[in-house]
């Protein structure tokens, strides 16, 4: 399998979303655009979406009702204790802790699948297509294998024309 | 109920050669506890582990990851009434020379835990003092005398004995004099022993000498009535006391007697609707003047002529002889009239140690008729014999060196005596001084030989307190250390073989068997020892007629005391007494009952004084060469007046008294054939220095909230509510979110009657020795971490000259809706279906938010580890102070909450009981150990479910309310309103 | 949306973004200076004696402490809440105006929030050690076990407080070390140094940049963000019922959630001024956090202050009003005047009047305006707490157990150690991360500073 | 100072617990705790020492035999001198370390305490021509030579000083419990750090098993803390309960007589045993020296150190009138068949959830017992049908201050 891409590198925020915007066009289609800060017009060009809103309120729904359903086992079936003159199931005082408790399920949860879904975790060795991305300059890269040569070639043009400061063709064969 | 009343006795009973292997064992078991590694000594036979597992036990069972090899070692052979993990109850009776009490000895495994009233007595019932209740802490002193000693070094009793013995008899055939000093002697069996003794030497002397004196009173009767007795006072049968400096409530003659008798007349409930009146002139602030309806500050130089007056105005209105005395500028009519409207129904009485001054009240009494009914001479209490003249002669022939032979018992005049220095530099020169005394103290060491003493709880002994209520002794250990009685080594010298047991059976059997119905002595006595009181009806002496005329030549010879400088006077302290009892730890964080002070005496002050001498609590005074003391603003103290306690200053009574306070023995003085508790100085010297106080309540005003509900009497008969108005007000606004929690079984309950409360302390003290609270020191107490689960609080209100004071007994409220509860995240604090506010130690964390969110602040936390901890060296440290620990009652940790518990092992014990004899609790089986000491029953507890419990009709009083009840915590304990017999 | 006509641009000298990234990452690349070194060494002193008054609290016990009978909760609490109101800052940075969309945020935030993590650490020692038991802290986890299985108490407030906490120091901690991960990879792929690289590679979790991983770390901010917004409020709600849900008089009030979140809020702006004065002067960063940032803070303080104001008196009426005689004995006679007044008046002085001093521009301009103001603040909300930690139990229903309370050098040490161990974590902070989210600025970098935006 | 110290070691021994140390005897104190780690670490050491001091004590306690007499005497005790058909290892029967089974014959320190003051002729006596029936049949033709007793008598001699050897540490699962955790750090760190290992799955199982086999040792220490199901002492005087109550019938109460009144059961006093054991002297199994130590006992009056089995921790307060007396359990509900135990073994773990549960569970004798008339609410219940019994709990019977106070 090819593992040859083709990388524009941008200056400027504009520049790579007119290139996004041609090459899209063009129907060339993109690998993936590296830039140092989220630009939204990009996500959007390139249609990504996420699930993790969706994942987190349904870990929120089943994390509230599991605590109160422990709170409700625990102070009211398992082991009633008069705490005070209160009744064993003392509503109010379930409700903070179903509050925060949520919020803590909620928070481990995201993080797991944002870690998994994202391929994030402690050691994970980044694919760099070129180091400055972090830094000051945008980048669109194309899966030349996938493409073939031809729009591959067509690709680094429009790119270029549309204000890349540079082209470059990376092999990662060798990395994997 | 408890299997009450087994006799030490059955002990002996144990057939043939048993008997000695037993008695060997016994003794043998007891010893070894003071072997350091009890583990290594495979013969103790004593299932102790209870309290020497607490180190190891509770560490391993805290890190729990160690576990210690737990033996079960049992008995060889097992006394029959013995029973592992029962207490059993034997009666006895308490008397330190100065104090009595009728009482139960609570032992558990064969050691004594508890001292409780014996409610057979009718002298105390079931009420006991501070001091007696923490006498059996003194048991476990460390610093008792070991072993006989002669000189510092160890001697043998035998050796001991036959050197004595020849030098008794050397000094008899030279015809030296053989002089008995003791403290007062109210056993029959050993007066009469002390007799018999006496009668085998040519020349012997007894002389009595007590610490606190009462020789006035002594001698005055002597001269009018021709009896050398102190009258009991029937303050149950007087509409109207009038008292001068007579604390009697406090710490004078026979405090519990008297409260309990004093407090049945304060006291509206079933029906009763009238109260004594109490009428109290003295200097000091005493616990019985902060009971008074009305209290009147006086210099203590100027209660002669208020009496004499008083006399003149009464004998006047009687149309009896007046004297010429100087007048008083102090309106006494209304006491004039009150005493007049009450003849014969009213007691006149001082505490004031002056033959003239007593001789005054005795005329006064004689004009009113109270001889017939109130003062009672016919009954008189037996607890003090020590003339003060007497002592003086001794003192005078030792220094003269006519004495020979000094034999002491049971006295300290080392430390006690005003001329202590002349009595000390006497001794050296004498031929063969004998110290016999229980307690390590300053006394020991200055004679030739120790012949150390049985604690009370170890001996036999019997008691008379009046005529015909006898009373017995007996031993409930075997002796811990190699001590032997005062009697045995009396009947020793004089070369009887008997021992005293024997000796005093015999005395029992001769005088007070044939008095008593019963066929067999042995029966008789083991019925006697069961009961531990004996009552049979003696013959009255025949009075002779009564002699006025020293009455009139006290009468004549008033002076119109002191107006200028300061008038010091010394008082016996409610929790450390005359300071025999100095070196225990719990009395000695006993805090004042009026003043809150503990582990120090202080010049208390009048507030008047201080402030125009800009003296403040704690600033050192000078009262006289070498006399530093801490000031103290006491408010009603008298103008011009100092008082401070007695029994402080210790140098060599053990580690707790050692150099706590001053000791103001020294500073009495003798005049006019008595001894006289205190001095006059013209002027008072203000050092720099000052002193932080162990203080345990700092703030007196109750800051106009509705913390003690008090009324009059005469509103109190138009309105029984009156006072408590605003219980009916909070109870109609009380409202709940939340259901009411019901109680099916039991709904514990402790009501209060405040208007009993004298604030005594005993309760404090019961309930330290009950449930094992921590002695933490002065420093801690400065820190305001005192651990008692109960406290007196003690409010002022009024003039600081001329305060009304209440006392309010301070315990866990048991909340049925308790703010501890709800905040404890462990839920180590929570509600039982019993109504109790439960607290597990071994499930605190010590976050102490229960602590905070106390509206009553009645929780306590550990804030160091007192037990076997070097630095809170008082009794949990070492093995032998230990013993006195409640087996049934968990020492705490540190950093654990703690609180009273309502005495819940006390509530188990009864209930199960109860169940193993299929019965139902009665009423008053459960008794906290609050309840169970209060001399003047203010305190009752049970069930509240129960409607006809006393503490439920307790509830349904109207003078009934609970503290801070607008906060709707539903407390379990109810207060009942003080009312005061004043005119409003 | 910001207006930049109002307010002037949000990066100043037009910076290009890799000059941002140098700037940002200079402190991480080059020695401290000497005043760092020195800073570090006198704040870990103070943290050596701080672990040294653990270990004699831990040892002896809380008897080291001056706390007594009636007086349960001293220093340690005080203390406690200070630090978890200063932990208010990063977060209500982060999330409050975010919500209200002030991107002049983002030069700040990352240093706040660290502040924050740094903040609630100290502040969580202080419940663990105030327990008479630490050994015995899992007491409180509700864990199966062989007790019965015996649960814990779920009614009470220092339940739900340990469960706040907890979550507040996770939720902060992963929040801004989320935030961390695109300027851990700028740094990882600028540096020179083989070590930093596998550090900071390590760190950064492989970070790229790609659109994937971004859209993912928006959705993550978003939730997250939104999560914290509701933790922000309640944290410190939760930490007030540790009062409010006691009956002591001055505890006992429905006002305290809101108060001490807007004072948790006020402390920790208040700390992020004092910090960041400090730290745009030392790092020389007055570029990107700007005069006008200060100014903003400064604008928000005064704001906070007068709620503040507003509260204190409230509370006070309210005494007053409800006729219930202990509120009024605890506000009138021992808070107005009274032992602790000089506490209590020292908190009205430090935050409702001097910060009105910000009222004047010239003091919002001084460097030596804004420090001492902002110390003031922090003096103050110390007092506070000590206002209704100690006057309230020292005197409270009955007058037999009034007492006064003195700390003793144990607790002081504490204290003083937090203090140190705070230092200490920020300086590492700012030697070892990127103290401005280098990513988000250069987002804003174009915000009000080119027409066109 | 002090304290933490304490505190600490404390620490290390629960970390040390934690990880696995399963002591299953008696003794689990500090010491041995550290006597195994040091053990451990210097095993190799331990190995030549061992030598030399058995040379050393040779040395002190023979100055009448030789150090050779001693050797030979060991040799004998263990069977090791060749003597035809006669050869006769002691030690099998007389153990000379502590055992975990329980062995009826007295151990090799029993025997040489109770021989060490008497004379060779006494030895030889009860070697070669024991009186009781049981030793009659184990001795039988014993045939040994005067200078090999003497020889035995001195290995003996010294035995009884030197006391029974140290039962060998059982330390194979701390061992497993390091290794696997060791393991789970190794792959953890490759799988982040390193990267050297290629096979993920290998981690990966590594990281389920060992996470599940650490996680579940945790929890298993973590339980028995301050739990002693299953312990088993040997007790100072072999004492079977299954001769007595079992198969003798001897009712419980007989000996544990206050358990239905007091709080304590009671161990019996030697007194007690004596009312059998006068006329009984010799027991079916151990032979007479067994019931011996009872009778000595008795006669010097000396009490006898019985190792306690069920402990409870001091904070909780048990009482048996209740349980006995009361509510008439039976002991073995909570003692287990003790009948069927030749040495008494703690059945329950005697945890708080193990009360609590029993109290869950248990109904109180509602109508027998006027004491629970009291309970007017259930009661009336219970008339109205509403509930058919009550337990224990229904009565307060899982509330704190029933046991904690």
């Amino acid at each position: 399998m090819s593992t040859k891409y083709k990388i524009g590198v941008f200056d400027e925020e504009k520049t790579l979303v007119a290139s996004i915007k041609s090459l899209q066009e063009r129907n060339l289609a993109i690998f993936d655009v590296f830039t140092p800060y989220p630009i939204h017009e990009v996500l959007h060009l390139l249609k990504r979406k996420s699930k993790l809103p969706t994942a987190g309120l349904i870990y929120g729904i089943t994390g509230a009702l599991s605590v109160l359903a422990f709170l409700y086992y625990t102070s009211v079936l398992d082991w009633p204790i008069d705490y005070g003159g209160k009744p064993f199931n003392s509503f109010p005082s379930f409700i903070v802790i179903t509050i925060v408790l949520t919020i803590l399920i909620v928070t481990i949860t995201s993080l797991f699948t944002f870690s998994v879904r994202a391929k994030l975790f402690p050691g994970q060795e980044a694919v760099i297509f070129d180091e400055r991305a972090t830094d000051d300059k945008f980048i669109i890269v194309i899966d030349a294998g996938l493409l073939g040569g031809e729009a591959a070639s067509e690709a680094g043009r429009i790119m270029s024309e549309s204000g890349a400061v540079e082209i470059l063709e990376k092999d990662l064969t060798e990395k994997k | 109920m408890k299997n009450y009343y087994n006799s030490i006795e059955e002990f002996n009973n144990v057939p043939g050669q048993e008997e000695e292997k037993f008695e060997k064992e016994h003794k043998s078991a007891v010893l070894e506890l003071f072997e350091d590694d009890i583990a290594k000594k495979p013969s103790s036979r004593r299932d102790f582990l209870k309290v020497f597992g607490f180190s190891v036990t509770s560490a391993a069972v805290l890190a729990s990851c160690e576990k210690p090899i737990h033996k079960a070692i049992p008995y060889v052979i097992q006394p029959e009434e013995i029973v592992p993990g029962k207490a059993l109850h034997y009666a006895s009776s308490y008397f330190d020379g100065h104090e009595y009490a009728s009482i139960l000895v609570k032992t558990r495994d064969g050691r004594p835990i508890k001292i409780e009233g014996n409610t057979l007595s009718v002298f105390n019932g079931k009420g006991t003092s501070a001091r007696v209740q923490a006498s059996v802490l003194s048991l476990y002193d460390d610093a008792r005398l070991k072993a006989p000693l002669s000189g510092n070094s160890p001697i043998s009793w035998d050796l001991a004995d036959r050197e004595i013995i020849n030098s008794l008899a050397d000094i008899n055939n030279s015809g030296g004099e053989i002089v008995l000093l003791t403290s007062s002697i109210i056993s029959p069996s050993t007066k009469r022993l002390i007799a018999e003794f006496g009668a085998g030497f040519t020349n012997f002397r007894w002389v009595q000498y007590d610490a606190v004196s009462y020789s006035a009173i002594l001698e005055a009767n002597q001269q009018v009535f021709g009896k050398k007795v102190i009258p009991d006072f029937r303050f149950d049968k007087a509409n109207t006391i009038v008292s001068f400096n007579a604390d009697f409530l406090g710490s004078w003659l026979a405090p519990v007697h008297f409260i309990s008798s004093y407090t049945s007349r304060r006291k509206l409930d079933e029906g009763q609707n009238d109260m004594l009146r109490h009428i109290h002139f003295e200097s000091g602030m005493s616990l019985t003047g902060s009971n008074a309806d009305q209290r009147i500050p006086i210099r203590p130089s100027r209660e002669k002529i208020i009496l004499a007056n008083l006399y003149n105005k009464i004998a006047d209105a009687l149309g009896k002889e007046v004297f010429d005395v100087p007048e008083c500028d102090l309106d006494i009519e209304g006491v004039v009239a009150e005493l007049l409207g009450n003849k014969g129904k009213s007691v006149v009485v001082s505490g004031t140690n002056d033959t003239s001054i007593q001789l005054i009240v005795n005329a006064i009494n004689l004009l009113l008729g109270n001889y017939e009914t109130c003062v009672d001479l016919d009954n008189p209490l037996n607890l003090a014999n020590g003339t003060d003249a007497a002592m003086e002669d001794l003192l005078k022939d030792l220094s003269a060196e006519k004495v020979s032979a000094l034999i002491l018992y049971n006295v300290n005049p080392a430390y006690d005596f005003h001329s202590s220095e002349a009595f000390v530099a006497a001794l050296s020169a004498i031929k063969l001084s004998v110290n016999m005394s229980t307690e390590f103290n300053e006394t020991v060491g200055l004679c030739k030989f120790e012949c150390p003493v049985h604690h009370y709880l170890e001996s036999w002994s019997d008691a008379e307190i009046t005529p015909g209520q006898l009373s017995l002794t007996q031993p409930c250990i075997h002796p811990i250390f190699d001590t032997r009685s005062f009697q045995d080594s009396l009947l020793t010298w004089s070369g009887v073989q008997t021992s005293w047991h024997e000796y005093l059976k015999n005395s029992w059997k001769e005088n007070y068997f044939p008095l008593s119905k019963q066929s067999g002595f042995e029966a008789f006595w083991t019925g006697s020892l069961k009961d531990g009181v004996y009552a049979y009806s003696g013959e009255k002496l025949k009075s002779p007629e009564i002699q006025y005329g020293s009455i009139a030549a006290a009468l004549e010879s008033v002076d119109p005391g002191q107006e200028e400088g300061f008038e010091v006077l010394f008082y016996p302290s409610v929790s450390l007494g005359n300071g025999k009892h100095s070196n225990n730890p719990w009395l000695m964080e006993l805090p004042d009952p009026v003043a809150k002070l503990c582990w120090d005496n202080v010049a208390a002050i009048s507030p008047m004084d201080a402030e125009e001498l800009g003296i403040l609590t704690g600033d050192v005074v000078k009262l006289g060469e070498n006399f530093s003391i801490p000031a103290f603003v006491q408010p009603g103290q008298a103008k011009g007046t100092l008082s401070i306690a007695l029994g402080y200053g210790h140098s060599q009574a053990g580690k707790v008294a050692d150099k706590v306070g001053v000791n103001v023995y020294p500073f009495a003085k003798f005049i006019g054939g008595n001894r006289k508790m205190g001095f006059s100085i013209s002027q008072i010297e203000k050092s720099i220095d000052k002193v932080e106080l162990a203080l345990t309540q700092t703030h007196h005003s109750m800051e106009g909230r509705a913390i003690v509900r008090e009324t009059s009497l005469s509103k109190y008969l138009k309105d029984p509510a009156s006072g408590n108005e605003l219980h009916a007000k909070h109870e109609s606004n009380h409202q709940t979110l939340y259901p009411d929690v019901k109680y099916d079984g039991f709904h514990w309950g402790l009501g209060i009657d405040l208007n009993s409360c004298v604030g005594c302390s005993a309760c404090v003290i019961a309930c330290q020795a009950e449930n094992n609270i921590p002695v933490v020191g002065k420093s801690e107490v400065q820190k305001r971490r005192i651990m008692h689960w109960i406290k007196i609080d003690r409010y002022y209100s009024d003039s600081p000259q001329q305060p009304m004071v209440v006392f309010q007994p301070l315990m866990c409220q048991h909340c049925d809706n308790a703010p501890c509860e709800n905040v404890c995240p462990v839920s180590a604090t929570n509600h039982s279906s019993e109504g109790l506010n439960q607290m597990s130690y071994n499930r605190c964390i010590g976050t102490k938010y229960c602590i905070n969110n106390c509206p009553y602040k009645v929780r306590r936390f550990n804030w160091y580890r007192y037990t076997n901890n070097k630095a809170f060296d008082f009794n949990a440290v070492s093995d032998l102070g230990k013993m006195v620990l409640n087996p049934d009652v968990t020492v705490r940790e540190r950093g654990v909450v703690e609180k009273c518990t309502f005495c819940a092992q006390r509530i188990q014990e009864t209930k199960l009981a109860a169940k193993l004899e299929g019965r139902a609790v009665a009423d008053g089986d459960v008794q906290p150990a609050c309840v169970q000491s209060c001399p003047s029953n203010a305190l009752i507890f049970g069930n509240m479910n129960d409607k006809e419990s006393k503490v439920s009709k307790m509830k349904a009083d109207p003078r009934n309310y609970h503290l801070l009840e607008e906060l709707h915590t539903l407390p379990s304990v109810g207060y009942l309103t003080k009312v005061r017999n004043v005119e409003e | 949306m910001y207006n930049r006509s109002i307010r002037g641009p949000l990066v100043e000298g037009n910076k290009t973004y890799g000059q941002i990234s140098s700037d940002i990452m200079a402190p991480i690349d080059a020695r401290p200076g000497m005043w760092w070194y020195l800073t570090m060494a006198i704040a870990s002193v103070a943290a050596l004696f701080g672990f040294y008054a653990i270990y004699i609290t831990v040892s002896k016990g809380i008897g080291t402490w001056g706390l007594n009978n009636s007086v349960g909760w001293g220093w340690e609490i005080i203390n406690f809440v200070w630090w978890i109101g200063i932990g208010h800052a990063g977060t209500a940075f982060s999330i409050f105006l975010l919500i209200l969309r002030q991107r002049w945020r983002t030069s700040i935030n990352r240093a706040a929030e660290a502040m924050t993590v740094v903040a609630v650490g100290c502040a969580a020692l202080f419940p663990a050690l105030h327990m008479g038991r630490v050994w015995l802290a899992f007491f409180i986890f509700p864990y199966p076990n062989t007790r019965g299985p015996l649960w814990v108490n779920f009614n009470s407030p220092l339940f739900w407080d340990f469960i706040a906490i907890s979550a507040y120091l996770l939720i902060s901690f992963s929040f801004w070390y989320m935030g961390m991960l695109p300027d851990f990879a700028t740094i990882r792929d600028k540096t020179t140094s083989k070590v930093k690289k596998a550090v900071y590679g390590f760190f950064s979790m492989g970070w790229t940049g790609g659109s994937h991983q971004w859209i993912r770390f928006e959705s993550l901010s978003f939730i997250l963000g939104g999560i914290a917004a509701v933790l922000v409020v309640s944290v410190h709600s939760i930490v007030s019922t540790d009062f409010a849900v006691g009956v002591i008089p001055g505890w006992h009030t429905t006002l305290f959630p809101p108060y001490f979140v807007v004072g948790a809020i006020f402390s920790g702006f208040a700390m992020v001024m004092t910090m960041m004065v400090v730290v745009r002067k030392v790092y020389k960063l007055n570029d990107y956090i700007t005069d006008n940032h200060m100014d903003a803070i400064a604008r928000i303080l005064t704001f906070i202050s007068l709620i503040m104001g507003t509260a204190y008196a409230t509370e006070v009426f309210m005494a007053w009003y409800s006729g219930n005689e202990y509120e009024m004995f605890t506000f009138f006679r021992n808070r107005v005047t009274g032992e602790y007044s000089v506490q209590f008046w020292g908190m009205v002085i430090c935050n409702a009047i001097i910060p009105q001093l910000f009222w004047f521009r010239k003091i919002r301009k001084s460097t030596w305006g804004l420090l001492w103001i902002s110390l003031a603040i922090n003096l103050g909300m110390w007092f506070e707490r000590f206002n209704i930690v100690v006057t309230s139990l020292a005197n409270d229903f009955l007058p037999s157990n009034w007492v006064s309370y003195t700390p003793t050098i144990i607790e002081i040490g504490i204290y003083v150690g937090t203090i140190g161990l705070f230092v200490v974590g920020v300086l590492l902070f700012f030697r070892y991360i990127p103290m401005i989210a280098i990513s988000e600025v250069k987002g804003v970098l174009n915000i009000g500073s080119k027409i066109d935006d | 100072m002090c304290l933490l110290r304490k505190s600490s070691i404390g620490y290390i021994i629960l970390l040390l617990k934690i990880m696995g140390m399963n002591l299953k005897f008696a003794g689990k104190s500090l010491s041995l705790s550290l006597f195994f780690i040091i053990s451990t670490l210097l095993f190799p050491l331990a190995l030549f020492s061992q030598d030399t001091n058995s040379d050393s004590t040779a040395n002190v306690s023979s100055h009448e035999t030789s150090h050779e007499d001693l050797i030979r005497g060991e040799r004998l005790f263990y069977g090791l001198v060749y003597q035809g058909d006669k050869s006769v290892n002691c030690a099998s029967c007389h153990n000379t370390r502590f055992v975990d089974s329980l062995n009826w014959n007295p151990n090799a320190h029993d025997i040489s305490v109770k021989y060490k003051d008497k004379t060779i002729k006494d030895l030889t006596t009860v070697l070669m021509r024991p009186r009781s029936e049981k030793m009659a049949q184990s001795h039988k033709n014993f045939d040994l030579s005067e200078t090999d007793i003497l020889m035995l008598k001195a290995y003996m001699d010294e035995f009884a000083v030197k006391g029974l050897k140290p039962e060998k540490a059982i330390i194979n699962r701390l061992i497993i419990f390091i290794i696997i955790t060791l393991l789970v750090l190794v792959s953890l760190a490759d799988i982040t750090v390193i990267k050297k290992f290629k096979y993920k799955w290998v981690h990966l199982i590594i990281l389920l098993g060992g996470g599940i086999y650490i996680t579940d040792a945790l929890v298993k220490e973590g339980l028995a803390i301050g739990r002693s199901e299953g312990y088993s002492p040997d007790q100072p005087i072999k004492f079977s309960h299954k001769i007595h109550a079992g198969q003798n019938g001897t009712d419980c109460l007989y000996c544990h007589s206050s358990a239905e009144t007091s709080k304590s059961a009671g161990i019996p006093s030697t007194g007690v045993c004596m009312n059998c054991h006068l006329i009984v002297r010799n027991g079916s199994r151990s032979g007479a020296f067994e019931i011996a130590k009872v009778i000595e006992a008795y006669e010097k009056g000396e009490a006898i150190d019985w190792i306690r089995i069920h402990n409870l921790p001091d904070h909780a307060y048990f009482n048996h009138s209740q349980h006995v007396g009361v509510a008439g359990l039976s002991c073995q509900e909570c003692h287990g068949p003790v009948e069927e135990m030749d040495r008494v073994t703690q059945i329950a773990d005697l945890s708080m959830g193990w009360c609590i549960n029993c109290h869950r569970d248990k109904e109180v004798s509602f109508h027998d017992n006027k004491f629970y008339e009291v309970y007017r609410d259930k009661m009336e219940l219970m008339k109205k049908g509403e509930i058919d019994s009550v337990t224990v709990e229904m009565v307060g019977g899982t509330e704190c201050m029933k046991c904690h106070y």
